[in-house]
């Protein structure tokens, strides 16, 4: 889903950045802010140092790329949570929710979603892996020094070490990813036990 | 006894890619106060979605086309969303067949049980913390009176963590928590063990009593319906096709279909004896012509029997729907 | 023998009504109408194509769409970089992306239902095996994939085909290994075994048909993905070479412009939007149609 | 359940009071194409990675913006012989770790450069090639070093300010690691901080000597901190210049011109660059073995059509391999653009049906290559471009004399010194480096030998204008043209002005 996401993040950048001037064109962080790199996440290291203006600012150089790489992600949980909201609102124990008069709010979204979001917690999880594969359009028009970019550079170089290693922490990536999501899934789910 | 719910001429139609089904076919029918009745009938022949309709819970592509359903003086098919919604759980509850799939399996028994409390209940204190303790202490109250040991704990297990029958009790708390006047239990038992089925249906009884409330028994078995029920109501196809009470129509039925179903129940009087089913099946509800719908099945039939045949007295607080119920008596 | 009898549920009867029930899906209809337009633009684009998709003429780079200033109707939807006719090169971009789309499909598919058919039926090692390999495939994402592929491989448009398929048929094996493990166990399975069937008839004769349509139906949604997969491979300067004309690496040429001459990616993203959009309304239709765990 | 939605409610509005954040007013923020490779002067070939160490690191000379060669770190240089040089360097200059420089670490820096295994731990500097025949360097005072060549190289001080001075104490301590990552130079800027792939941010050397006397305003720079912002595509560049988030960007590519001029608070700049575009035709190939064939191929490309239409008229068209600002380019017999003329030679050649070639380039100048193609494709000459990997064309056309398999390369090669010497003898020269066309051509070869050692500059400047003559003759290439580089520039930004040897020099950029 990275195509359209060049298209729409340029389009972001014109109207947020150029246009409205709100929002920064690219990179992470402006220039003003010194921030210690403890965990090399800005976000979480602007907190530690109880920065909150470069907090902010980080939050903003955030906001174009995270919905540029995320509404494609957007439309596709949207369709599986509707699917399963179908499912869901079938079974028998929404139909004795109502039947115990509860408020509606609290049949959709305590009974009918919590059940619904299952598969919708492992499409994420899936999905959000093809997302670390497919981000470097995203990373070049936001200007992020990202591993999406550098693997690609490097097939392209013929650096087979450095691909490796992406490739591997790519895949501990998707296995941590999986475990969160196992982790979800004993919320949401308590039949399963980890 | 005064009459808790009244029904009359109710009709529910299925729009379905076959064609538009009558699944509730002018039904009419009564539950006074404190008052079993039992419903009978093959899947299929209309009694959940009777109940369904009274409860308000019939799903597109169904839906109520006529009739009113009086309970407790006012027509719930006339009031807004928001009163039925105050008045189901709280005046009449509803249990389902199958307790493992009507009890949310992502949710603990003591929520499920809380949550009908906090819908309901007007008589819970104000205080956050105090609204917390009285709702548990109601829960672990309904919890015993359904008969569950160390309700404290069970209060933080999920449904699967029980057994059919504990479920089923669970299922039956929760139905009672706010003391309904009417309960209308779907099959109560079809799901469960012989042995646990007697356990859950004398604890209906017993609640009943002790509670003073109506009970809906909806169930395929007579055998049930002979021991715990006032009055019975026999369906067929989308509708009644006999009712009075119970000793005497299980007694002495004056319908075909009732007495075909009272012979085809192995009972240990009549050990030997071979069990008669019921020929053929029931006919498809699509487009039926407005005649006896029994016909077809009918060891009795005769031409004259193609047409609409309407309900008759047949005897003190009887009905039956068969031209030839005299016959069917011999 | 009558195993035809045995094997087959009342497909047929079946099938009319599945058949009836999509084409009373309007939305659905709409689409399919949408990706039959596209094939069939692709299949005659020299019929269609008012101009010839790679003539260059540098007087018209970047002329606007037709109805701006400076448009000219005999170039609809402008010009690119080096003032080529940007509605003719969609056109004839349909072909390699549909072409790319269907053929990835057709051999994933294939090498999908043999695996997840033999891991399913099998069962053990085989099983065991396959899934692992599945497994690994799965945790790699899908694009460094088949970047490096390409990368090894140089570009083609064969290669691209290859390069995308290594990866595509996890999926339908996933599918076909669940539906097998389903499958095999019931009675008219058990019956064709009881009479003495071997393995191969077994999954080739009683259990791929029952299994085929929710196949049919993943791999119709995996194809909109595929495609996408190809337009960033093409983006990326992996894709076809040029003149040829892809959508997805008009879109990466037309990337440049966007600020001055919007036109040049923004049609050929449309054209991608469009027919990735039809193919999965379309197969959400056949889904709920054909699928009965779908259907009401 | 209910916490996390809350809990990103607060962040957000937290987040609305300081959302608009203005960029300090002394920053000066540079929007550029790619990072360093390295901090480290003697151990890169790229015009970027020497764009950002020139702000940090001076070198003994440099250049001023009409590419005049003037001491910077050196007071001033003496041709000694045809092969010795002096240089006395200025008094007084400070390493950014407050350390003096002195003539061992001019030293120092040229050998570590010069050397085999001059790095240390038997590395070479992969700049070797670009210091030629140095064959020692000497201190013979405390402030004077003496460069001394094997052989008379009279465009030693045209390579020079390609060379930065380093500290051989720091060096030494740091290590080649660490010189890679930190920087300790005598430059107007010194590094604050490198967020890799991010940005470089550079804040002003208090202790700067001042610079090249010979460019003014000599002293410390004028903005505070300079800023090298990373935005690799271009479009976002452009965009990050418009939203005035940036002050300078580079490449900017030239069918932006027009909305960076429209745009108030903008302007361009150009430069003649230094980098010149031809095509090589293979000579070993199975057509263009024949001259006739080749010069089919050059009268079928007009090349005027693309600097114009494509390049927006900001390129200037060559007839052989120098720019016309290089040392000893003159005025050579053009190729007049007649594709039936073109035609006909084909067909002399034995080809009257045309042929079928293909033209290899990168994907940067897939648009350049498409069009040249069809003017190629329109003479006869049909031509399929195939845009391939840098690495992949590098080991497929620069073979160094090596069998080759393409039949036309779409390339170019750079000329930072504006001497013939680093690209005319990389490109011509049998099996050099650079020598895609496999052209051999042994009078040549002779010639500018004796060129590269010509210390008269109007002998030099006609042996190299008959050089190209000769190889004019042949055609091994087609030449097409040196490109303008072109920048997009705030008009808050003053005293700047880009370089045609692509350094953006900022010491005397100010901001209003």
């Amino acid at each position: 889903m990275s195509l359209p996401g060049f298209w729409f993040g340029i389009l972001l950048i014109m109207l947020f950045a150029v246009h409205l001037q709100i929002l920064p064109v690219s990179g992470r962080i402006g220039y003003d802010n010194e921030v210690a790199a403890i965990t090399g996440f800005l976000l979480i290291d602007t907190l530690l140092a109880g920065d909150i203006a470069a907090f902010g600012d980080t939050l903003r150089h955030l906001i174009l790329p995270a919905i540029t790489l995320g509404l494609p992600m957007t439309a596709i949980l949207m369709r599986v949570t509707r699917t399963s909201m179908l499912e869901v609102l079938r079974q028998d124990y929404v139909t004795f929710a109502e039947a115990k008069g509860l408020p509606r709010r609290r049949v959709l979204f305590r009974h009918a979603l919590k059940n619904a979001l299952i598969p919708t917690v492992s499409v994420a999880a899936i999905e959000t892996g093809s997302l670390l594969g497919g981000n470097m359009i995203v990373e070049t028009v936001f200007g992020w020094p990202g591993l999406g970019r550098l693997v690609v550079e490097s097939i392209f170089l013929r650096n087979y070490p450095l691909v490796q290693a992406a490739v591997l922490l790519y895949a501990v990536t998707y296995v941590l990813l999986n475990f969160v999501a196992d982790i979800l899934y004993t919320v949401l789910n308590p039949r399963v036990k980890l | 006894m005064t009459v808790l719910l009244e029904v009359s001429s109710l009709r529910t139609e299925f729009a379905t890619r076959a064609g538009l089904v009558r699944a509730v076919d002018g039904v009419s029918l009564r539950v006074s106060r404190g008052e079993c009745l039992g419903v009978v009938g093959e899947s299929g022949s209309g009694k959940s979605v009777t109940f369904a309709s009274v409860m308000g819970l019939v799903r597109p592509p169904g839906k109520v086309t006529g009739g009113t359903i009086f309970f407790d003086g006012r027509d719930l098919r006339d009031i807004a969303p928001e009163e039925m919604r105050a008045i189901r759980g709280r005046d009449i509850a509803m249990t389902m067949q199958d307790a493992l799939t009507a009890l949310n399996p992502a949710l603990t028994v003591g929520e499920q049980l809380g949550e009908v409390l906090v819908a309901h209940d007007e008589t819970l204190p104000a205080g956050r913390a105090a609204r917390r303790a009285a709702i548990r202490d109601k829960s672990v109250e309904m919890l015993g009176l359904v008969g569950i040991p160390a309700p404290e704990t069970r209060l933080r297990q999920y449904p699967h963590e029980f057994s059919g029958g504990m479920r089923q009790r669970i299922m039956i708390a929760i139905a009672l928590a706010c003391r309904p006047q009417l309960l209308i239990a779907d099959e109560p038992t079809t799901a469960l063990d012989v042995t646990i089925q007697a356990q859950v249906l004398e604890l209906i009884t017993d609640i009943r009593a002790r509670l003073g409330m109506a009970v809906v028994l909806i169930t395929h078995d007579l055998g049930v319906v002979a021991e715990h029920c006032d009055r019975v109501m026999v369906m067929y196809a989308g509708q009644v096709v006999e009712e009075g009470p119970t000793d005497q129509v299980i007694g002495a039925p004056r319908h075909p279909y009732t007495r075909g179903l009272l012979a085809s129940i192995p009972r240990p009087s009549l050990r030997g004896q071979p069990i008669r089913p019921i020929m053929g099946q029931v006919p498809d509800l699509v487009g039926l012509p407005a005649q006896c719908r029994f016909h077809s099945r009918c060891p009795l039939a005769l031409p004259s029997c193609l047409v609409e045949v309407p309900m008759m007295a047949a005897g003190p607080g009887r009905r039956a729907r068969c031209l030839r119920l005299e016959e069917v008596a011999a | 023998m009558s195993d035809a009898a045995l094997s087959l549920p009342p497909a047929d009867s079946l099938f009319r009504r599945n058949l009836r029930d999509f084409r009373r899906n309007r939305l659905a209809m709409a689409s399919l109408v949408v990706v039959l337009v596209f094939v069939v633009m692709a299949v005659a684009a020299p019929l269609i194509a008012p101009q010839d998709p790679n003539e260059t003429d540098l007087f018209r780079r970047l002329q606007p769409p037709g109805w701006m200033a400076g448009g000219d109707w005999a170039f609809p939807f402008g010009c690119d970089a080096l003032g080529r006719d940007i509605l003719s090169r969609i056109i004839y971009g349909a072909r390699i992306s549909i072409f790319i789309g269907l053929a990835v499909i057709v051999l994933a598919t294939g090498v999908g239902i043999a695996a997840g058919l033999a891991a399913g039926y099998f069962r053990g090692w085989v099983d065991v095996v396959i899934s692992r390999i599945v497994d690994i495939l799965l945790g790699f994402p899908y694009l460094i994939f088949a970047i490096g592929l390409m990368a090894m491989m140089g570009p083609g448009l064969l290669n691209i085909v290859l390069a995308l398929a290594y990866k595509e048929w996890v999926i339908p094996c996933r599918v076909v290994r669940g539906e097998t493990l389903a499958v095999r166990e019931l009675e008219y399975v058990e019956a064709a075994r009881a009479l003495g069937a071997g393995p191969r008839h077994i999954m080739g004769r009683e259990i791929l048909p029952n299994i085929l349509s929710p196949v049919i139906v993943v791999s119709t949604i995996r194809m909109a993905h595929v495609i996408i997969l190809e337009a960033s491979l093409s983006f990326l300067g992996l894709g076809v070479q040029p003149p040829t004309a892809s959508w997805g690496s008009m879109v990466s040429d037309g990337r440049a412009f966007i600020l001055e001459a919007w036109w040049v990616s923004t049609f050929p993203g449309l054209a991608i939007l469009l027919l990735v959009l039809a193919i999965n309304v379309a197969s959400q239709g056949l889904r709920d149609a054909f699928d009965p765990r779908f259907s009401e | 359940m209910t916490a996390l939605p809350r809990l990103l409610m607060a962040t957000a509005l937290a987040a609305l009071p300081i959302l608009p954040a203005p960029v300090a007013a002394e920053d000066l923020i540079v929007g550029f194409t790619l990072d360093a490779d390295t901090l480290d002067p003697a151990n890169h070939r790229k015009r970027e990675t020497e764009t950002v160490i020139r702000n940090m690191y001076d070198g003994l000379l440099t250049r001023d913006a009409d590419m005049l060669v003037v001491p910077e770190i050196a007071e001033s240089m003496t041709q000694v012989s045809a092969t010795e040089y002096d240089f006395k360097l200025r008094p007084g200059i400070r390493f950014h770790d407050g350390t003096e420089m002195t003539a061992e670490d001019v030293k120092f820096t040229l050998d570590r450069v010069v050397l085999d295994g001059g790095m240390g731990d038997g590395v070479t500097s992969p700049r070797q090639g670009l210091m030629g025949p140095i064959a020692s360097v000497e201190v013979t005072a405390p402030d004077t070093v003496r460069i001394t060549l094997k052989e008379p190289w009279p465009i030693l001080p045209a390579m020079l300010p390609n060379q930065q001075i380093v500290s051989k104490a720091w060096v030494e301590k740091t290590g080649n690691d660490g010189v890679a990552t930190a920087e300790n130079g005598t430059g107007p800027f010194k590094l604050a901080e490198w967020r890799k792939g991010d940005a470089l941010i550079l804040e002003r050397f208090e202790d700067y000597y001042g610079g090249a006397a010979d460019i003014p305003p000599v002293g410390k720079a004028c903005v505070d901190r300079v800023i090298f912002k990373i935005i690799p595509e271009s479009a976002s560049r452009v965009a990050a210049l418009l939203a005035g988030e940036v002050h300078i960007i580079n490449e900017l590519p030239a069918f932006s011109i027009g909305q960076v001029e429209s745009n108030e608070g903008t302007q361009v700049m150009t430069v003649n660059g230094t980098r010149s575009f031809f095509i090589a035709m293979n000579l070993e190939g199975e057509y263009f073995d024949d001259l006739k064939v080749r010069q089919a191929a050059a009268m079928a490309i007009d090349k005027q059509l693309i600097i114009d239409k494509i390049l927006e008229g900001t390129a200037s068209p060559i007839d052989g391999i120098l720019s016309p600002d290089a040392f000893g380019a003159s005025a050579l017999p053009k190729v007049a653009h007649d594709p039936e003329k073109a035609m006909a030679l084909l067909a002399e050649a034995g080809y009257p049906d045309g042929i079928d070639v293909t033209l290899d380039t990168e994907g940067a100048f897939k648009d350049t290559a498409e069009a040249l193609a069809s003017m190629l494709t329109k003479a006869g000459i049909r031509t399929t471009v195939v845009v391939g990997e840098s690495a992949q064309l590098t080991d497929k056309w620069r073979t160094k004399g090596g069998a080759k398999s393409g039949d036309m390369y779409f390339s170019s090669w750079g000329n930072g010194s504006l001497d013939p010497f680093d690209i005319f003898t990389p490109t011509h020269k049998t099996n050099d480096r650079g020598n895609s066309a496999g052209y051999a051509n042994p009078r040549l070869t002779r010639c500018w030998t004796a060129a590269a050692v010509e210390l008269d500059v109007e002998k030099r400047r006609a042996m190299y204008r008959e050089a190209e003559l000769m190889i004019n003759a042949d055609q091994p290439y087609v030449y097409l043209w040196v490109p303008q580089d072109i920048y997009g520039v705030s008009k808050k930004v003053t005293g700047w002005q880009p370089s045609a040897d692509s350094r953006i020099n900022l010491h005397d950029a100010c901001l209003n």
